[in-house]
């Protein structure tokens, strides 16, 4: 049988010498009523046989051509180095536990002292932990924080905020017990923190120093959850008085995967070190003075604090973070900077020739965007199908995810990263003022 | 052998690496006041080097690949590499979430079929796949239960959890706003049944139990428990970390678990990644059916749907529909094995357990009778008249080259070692380690200070880590160390915490 | 510049020390008029761009479906467990040397070592060699180890010998100094060597053992070139009194890849050791007594002998070796059986239909085979481009392989693996059956 | 750490692994008189003990990802993981060679336009990507040299080697029929000129050169030379083992070579694999071209074809088109460098020979006079008088974390030490490695007995080569060891010959 190792032999020989005759004997606990035999699932199948399945399973979806996309929305697709998947699937690094015993896992606990490094110095702030679920996890853990310090039961967001990360924050105080409240007429002197995405989930720049600095005024803490892409290019949250840093790494070299596993990192002043969540990993030196790498701070942790833990996080994204770490590794700061660089410049010729196409606009013509915008186009639905049906993954329509935000009917938001090239540029222009076209000429024009 | 941060071998000078030209006119230019000032100092290095860096770094780990990892609640068994590719296949890496659904109908459908056979493993009704691991499908799971209570109009405040159980426990229970009552483990290493009696009234949600339980035993009165659970109310939680020893054997629902949550990471070999990505869906029974997180996965005809259309739903617990790729592993791993696997490998890993617990007879001290189930704890206290903890017989298995067992966990047993071999590992392996525990505590008695100085041939050796917690350096610093970081090195305390699990 | 490692400030600091101003004066020794300054391509160009180039011509082949191939001739779609790339692609296995350095090589010797012990059970031979470039060129191998030990000129092939090969064997012959002659008629006191191929060409098993026995009658060797996997099933040569056994190893474990990289082996009794090319593998001990593997036999070799070698073989085919290796030894005695009978199960179901479709015959009806087997088809190139139009890679037409061989016009051999579904079998009888139909319609029954 | 065969795991009660089954109708069977008697003893392991053993196995591997590799001849440069990705592409991976040229215009095309920027490289008119590697290469050529000669009617019987020549050369030679016939290298290292010209007749069909030649010394006078053997009516062949030092710099094909193969598993960065596969395409002018082995690839107004009618050719020199896998990772790496970085490696690949070299002065004997090229040979021969052979720096080197350079070649310098350091080596990896052969000739000072028992950390000490030859044993016997083996284990003769390139 499949990934078995023992032949009947084998098991005959141990029971023998445990001195029992089946292995009923050793079940001997199980009351018999609850006992079952087998489970109701067909037989294994061979490894060629299973595979096939699979890939029949993943030939029923539709994969569309890299530079083709250009929808984000909080998953992008980028160019991402060989290198990346030529480290992580190494199995030293993949088939390790939680680094536990520091002698025997000195490289996952080196990586992951650079990913914590790396993140720190990406978005300019003391500290980053060794990883989180994702994104929205992170923010959550990040608001929690913000109601321990503060001891205040209320979190602002300010700006457009992803929808789902939106619901997470949600979902965890429910049961924490804090709220979220939308818009900055809530901030006051039961505001634990101000939350704000930069760039907003509409791709649009918010005013972070200003955001920051009426968190402070008000005693709460400022939240940042950022694009770690942009921060090649944009002011980090370190830089705008941010008191934690939040954010989703899948850009950083993690395949789409139909939503996961991705990666959250969370990042902080020093001041709030100690009641970060999850991993940390730290410098110490053994008995001979040779440097070495161990989790620390663990009384931060479940495993020794249990009930006065700072979270429950104990399996987090270490293998995500180690792709994040070649990631930057690679690029560099000025690798970094210029494919943010280049997602800027193409997002922004695109958006003047998308604003260009009759029945289309920009809807908010005066805010910065980075490398992700809305578009208002009338039929958004039939233009995405025409887009599908050239092979193109078209912008994300986010007018069902607001319905209380009649603005937001019929825009799409658009992307544009380095895998787009010029030629691919085109063929969306060329697609959409088409469908443009016919859409006017049926229903007149605008 | 130790190997420089990558930070210390950049050189300034170094040109960045080739990458695409925007190749198009605009205008458009960032406003200064929302340029960055200063560039973030990440590592300059040519793809050469980093590869060697990353290599050099692999290879001074243990794996699962290489060694024997019997670290007890932890089910490190052997990885297929089949999952691997089938992770890897463009039809599902190359998926966007927000594509459209027609567009991604395997996907769905692989997801909808995961979710009917681990129903049928664990004998619930639905299951959601949303949570990224064990601890987060815990809290996912008192979520759900929270909710189920309030949506009757009882705010219930409290969680039982036993003293054995495992640090997340708690932990999700106070993330959820709930307050931890623990109760007693009797003598033979199970829940004091009396004891849970006393802790139970209308304040409690849930007791929260895992089964096999820390001690790699099977609650007997399980079925009573859970009766006592239900005449007042409350759920009954399990924690899956230990479904290992079940699969064909017996089953939680069957048992009277009202959620269960299942570690992909642990029963369904998708591998731990150094510390994840892991996978945790939470099954649940009708009464809890409708509190699982939105969307769902539905089949209508023969098409499959997200359904988020779900108002009694708590809501969204992380962002899209969970962690796709490892559930793609797990999808794969069962197809493979299919019932008649599956229920070998709980079978064969029960077997590697006693055999392996009964080799350990007479070596170290086993506390509590047998048969165990998949995992079992022994304790090194019976070295202590020597000078030798729990802690110095897992240094020495690092020196020999197996991995460590879980030391120090779970609480109640002094100086535990909790060992779980899995049914990956050959007889040929379990006899090795055996041979090799007696080695070291042949070791202890002879010359224990030899033992306290291991592991002598790794890397490095035993790290100061209460000096690392004292001045903490999390992060290198471009001029110079970390702030924090001043005091001189102080010599190894041999008696350093290390319970996990 | 991608792959290099230095900043213009290390090339500075570089010549610098060396006392010089520039790299010129590290060229002094090339005359000034072959100095050439860059070379006539284009610059580089980015990994994303590198990628998508090569991506686009892959993209301009055309895959078949791994269950749809019927076509082999020597190279074979078959079930390669994932284990196999899994060894082959750890970078210490494919970016080692030659292991010249036994203490810093045991990974890479050991696993020659078991290569050998897999093949020389296989072949039920004496011994094998670490590998050759291919099964041809192993074949022209094995021919000049008889010329030598022979003293004789002529090498003899019985049956009918891949067409490729023969033309290698003539090439070898031509420089070393042997000819190849077809048919057993040429077997004489001048015969080196009788060659056949166990099955044929054409999917034909050969009588064995009565050829080996001609060879020795006559002084000479009998040659086996043989199929891996037929072994699971088939008498090996060592079985059937074959002093040499050669064949090519795609099949276990390596993809098609247009033809190569494959692996030759070659295997032999006792007595012919020290004639075998290329490297050998054998065990040894270090001063504690402790087991290890080294090269050995090098007396034989290039490097030592120079111009009194075996052969001139130094870089040999390793890494598909080891390929091999991870694929035999996953599949075990039973799993090889296994393999080869359900090939040979399908191959027979699938040629019984193939001669009912009318018009189609068995041209060599009498004879046995294995998993291949020619099917005579009227029209023979338009039945091939109908399957190819519905997506098989239909049997290979051997016809213009042989000029002087009428009887193979409109033959095409056609092979079945474990990979061929019963599925596919229906699919490939019912596009034939319907390709017969129309032929037969145009041109009126055969 | 040592671990034991796949054949000594081996339980022969395990069962197969699961594998599909027929399921067709078919009454025939295989007669008995074909079947196999006793099947063959191939190891039953179960996929989790495969994946262990090798992976232990590779462990013990010294190689480029991890360790510096400094093989001189060998050209031991950082392999881009970019080109693994591009070899298993299914476009390319999965392609039969006997499709029609249709379906496979992608392939040709590859190959079409790896022919092409080879030629820019080397300065020849076509090129063949038939051969697998350097050796096959040689005599590819050599053939077409011979087949050229006897076109003309003229029966060549002798070709010309340096004693300085990778065994291959004369090896490759005698394999085509060629008397081998030795020319001196004069004092500097390079050809003696005086003694090429006695040797030169009208019986040479041609000279076999490396340039630079095997001491890492550009052949100042290669046009005289060219001049000389072409007066003769000979060919000059090009051994491009060495052409990492040249790209861009200048071109074989200018310096008068008739016929020029290069090894892509150096100089084109495909891997080495432990000992192949690599592949040996052999580039040659005009006169050349009609006996290039057949098919060639060739293109009519864009479609790409493969022309088998080439009458004067050699015919066929193994099977299909060459190892297309390996020139699918050279074409690869050659877009991603393009003509620029081509250039700037070997620039960099020579600068980085001679800083290394300079390092190594009074450390190591330098026979020859710099400024070198691509590689240096050094020699151990000062450290005589301590009893030190280059095979104990060697295995010094080992013991420190380093490849050895290749030892004792070539055969004209005694004790040789052939650096090879190529472009991808960081400055910081020169320097330490420097460092560290200045550390070795100390020891080997200050305690040669010390030297001499080294390696000690790794798997294995120095292996009984001598006994190991005296008694070959070559594989595992099922019952017992092979028949040839009994004599007991003699010690270590530490002046054990090892001299390859
Ligand atoms: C018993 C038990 N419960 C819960 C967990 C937590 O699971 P995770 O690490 O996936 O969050 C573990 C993990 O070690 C465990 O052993
Ligand atoms: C100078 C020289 N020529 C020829 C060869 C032979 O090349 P291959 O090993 O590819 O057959 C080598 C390989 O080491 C070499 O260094």
């Amino acid at each position: 049988m499949p990934y078995l190792v023992h032949s009947t032999e084998d098991r005959e020989a141990m029971l023998e010498a445990l001195g029992v005759a089946t292995m009923d004997d050793l079940l001997v606990d199980i009351p018999p009523h609850l006992r079952v035999d087998g489970i109701d699932l067909e037989p294994g199948l061979s490894e060629f046989e299973t595979m096939a399945r699979v890939r029949a399973l993943a030939g029923r979806n539709r994969v569309f051509e890299d530079r083709l996309w250009f929808r984000g929305g909080g998953v992008y697709q980028r160019f991402v180095p060989a290198a990346v998947s030529a480290v992580t699937s190494k199995p030293e690094f993949y088939t390790a536990y939680t680094p536990y015993q520091p002698e025997a896992s000195q490289g996952t606990l080196q990586a992951i002292f650079e990913f914590q490094t790396l993140i720190a110095e990406l978005t300019a702030m003391d500290v980053a932990n060794a990883s989180l679920y994702d994104g929205a996890t992170a923010l959550a853990e990040a608001a929690m924080m913000a109601v321990v310090e503060t001891g205040r039961r209320h979190v602002v967001v300010a700006g457009c905020l992803h929808p789902e990360y939106a619901d997470v924050l949600r979902c965890y105080g429910d049961g924490r017990g804090f709220d979220l409240r939308v818009g900055l007429e809530h901030v006051g002197s039961d505001t634990a923190a101000i939350v704000y995405q930069q760039p907003s989930f509409l791709g649009l720049l918010e005013d972070a120093a200003g955001l920051t600095e009426l968190a402070h005024r008000h005693g709460a803490l400022g939240i940042a959850c950022v694009d770690p892409i942009s921060l090649g290019m944009l002011a980090p949250p370190g830089e705008q008085g941010a008191d934690i840093a939040v954010g989703e790494g899948q850009q950083l070299g993690l395949a789409a995967s139909y939503g996961g596993p991705h990666v959250g990192f969370i990042a902080c002043r020093k001041e709030l070190m100690r009641r970060l969540p999850g991993r940390l990993v730290g410098e110490g030196h053994d008995d001979l003075g040779r440097r070495g790498f161990v989790l620390t701070l663990t009384a931060r942790e479940q495993h020794i604090r249990r009930a006065r833990a700072t979270s429950n996080i104990c399996t987090n994204h270490s293998l995500c973070a180690l792709a994040a770490s070649v990631y930057l590794t690679y690029m560099g700061p000025d690798g970094l900077r210029q494919v943010a660089e280049v997602s800027y410049q193409r997002a922004h010729a695109l958006a003047e020739r998308l604003a260009a196409i009759p029945g289309f606009e920009l809807p908010f013509p005066d805010r910065q965007f980075l490398n992700e915008f809305p578009v208002r186009m009338f039929h958004v639905e039939h233009h995405l199908a025409r887009l599908r049906a050239a092979g193109i993954l078209g912008g994300l329509p986010v007018g069902p995810m607001f319905p209380d935000r009649p603005d937001l009917e019929d825009v799409a938001i658009f992307c544009c990263t380095e895998v787009n090239d010029p030629a691919a540029l085109d063929l969306l222009v060329e697609v959409l003022t088409a469908s443009a076209a016919s859409v006017n000429t049926r229903s007149g024009a605008r | 052998m130790t190997e420089p941060l990558s930070f210390e071998k950049s050189r300034s000078a170094l040109p960045p690496p080739r990458l695409p030209q925007a190749g198009v006119q605009t205008d458009a230019q960032l406003p200064e006041e929302h340029r960055r000032r200063r560039p973030p100092a990440l590592p300059r290095l040519s793809e050469a080097e980093i590869m060697r860096h990353y290599s050099r770094l692999a290879s001074m780990n243990y794996s699962i690949s290489e060694q024997f990892y019997p670290l007890g609640s932890c089910t490190m068994k052997y990885n297929p590499v089949a999952n691997e590719e089938a992770a890897r296949l463009p039809g599902f890496a190359g998926l966007h979430p927000y594509q459209d659904e027609e567009t991604a109908q395997g996907a769905l459908e692989l997801m909808w079929r995961l979710e009917r056979a681990l129903c049928s493993v664990v004998g619930v009704d639905r299951i959601t796949l949303q949570p990224a691991a064990g601890a987060h499908a815990e809290w996912t799971a008192l979520r759900m239960i929270q909710a189920y209570h309030r949506a009757r109009g009882e705010d219930r405040t409290e969680v039982i959890v036993p003293d054995a159980a495992h640090g997340t426990n708690p932990a999700s229970a106070v993330l959820c706003g709930f307050k931890v009552v623990e109760v007693r483990s009797g003598a033979d290493g199970r829940v004091d049944t009396a004891d849970l009696e006393a802790k139970l009234s209308n304040r409690v949600a849930a007791l929260m139990l895992t089964n096999p339980n820390t001690l790699g035993l099977f609650e007997r009165e399980i079925a009573e428990m859970a009766e006592m659970v239900h005449a007042t109310g409350a759920k009954l939680y399990y924690d899956g970390a230990n479904l290992n020893a079940l699969m064909g054997v017996c089953r939680p629902g069957d048992m009277g678990f009202d959620a269960v949550h299942l570690n992909l990471h642990k029963t369904f070999t998708t591998p731990h990644g150094g510390g994840g990505p892991g996978a945790g869906p939470v099954g649940v029974k009708t009464d809890l059916v409708p509190f699982l997180p939105r969307p769902t996965v539905e089949c209508d005809d023969g098409a499959f749907r997200l359904d988020h259309d779900r108002p009694q739903s708590i809501g969204r617990v992380r962002s899209f529909y969970g962690n796709f790729g490892m559930l793609v592993r797990a999808f794969t791993y069962v197809l493979a094995m299919g019932g008649d696997g599956l229920t070998q490998a709980s079978r064969d890993a029960i077997l590697a357990a006693n055999y392996l617990r009964h080799r350990l007879e007479g070596v170290l001290d086993l506390p509590h009778e047998g048969p165990c189930m998949h995992e079992f704890v022994a304790s090194a206290r019976n070295l202590g008249p020597h000078g030798i903890k729990a802690l110095d017989v897992a240094k020495g298995l690092l020196e020999r080259g197996y991995y460590a067992p879980t030391v120090y966990f779970p609480l109640i047993v002094p100086e535990a070692v909790m060992i779980e071999p899995t049914e990956t590992e050959s007889r040929a392996t379990l006899d090795a380690f055996a041979d090799t525990v007696q080695a070291i505590v042949e070791l202890a008695r002879r010359s224990p200070e030899d033992l306290r100085a291991e592991p002598r041939s790794l890397p490095v050796g035993r790290l100061d880590e209460v000096a690392a917690a004292r001045n903490p350096v999390l992060r290198w610093r471009p001029n110079g160390r970390d702030a924090t970081a001043s005091s001189p090195h102080e010599p190894v305390r041999s008696d350093t915490v290390n319970d996990r699990g």
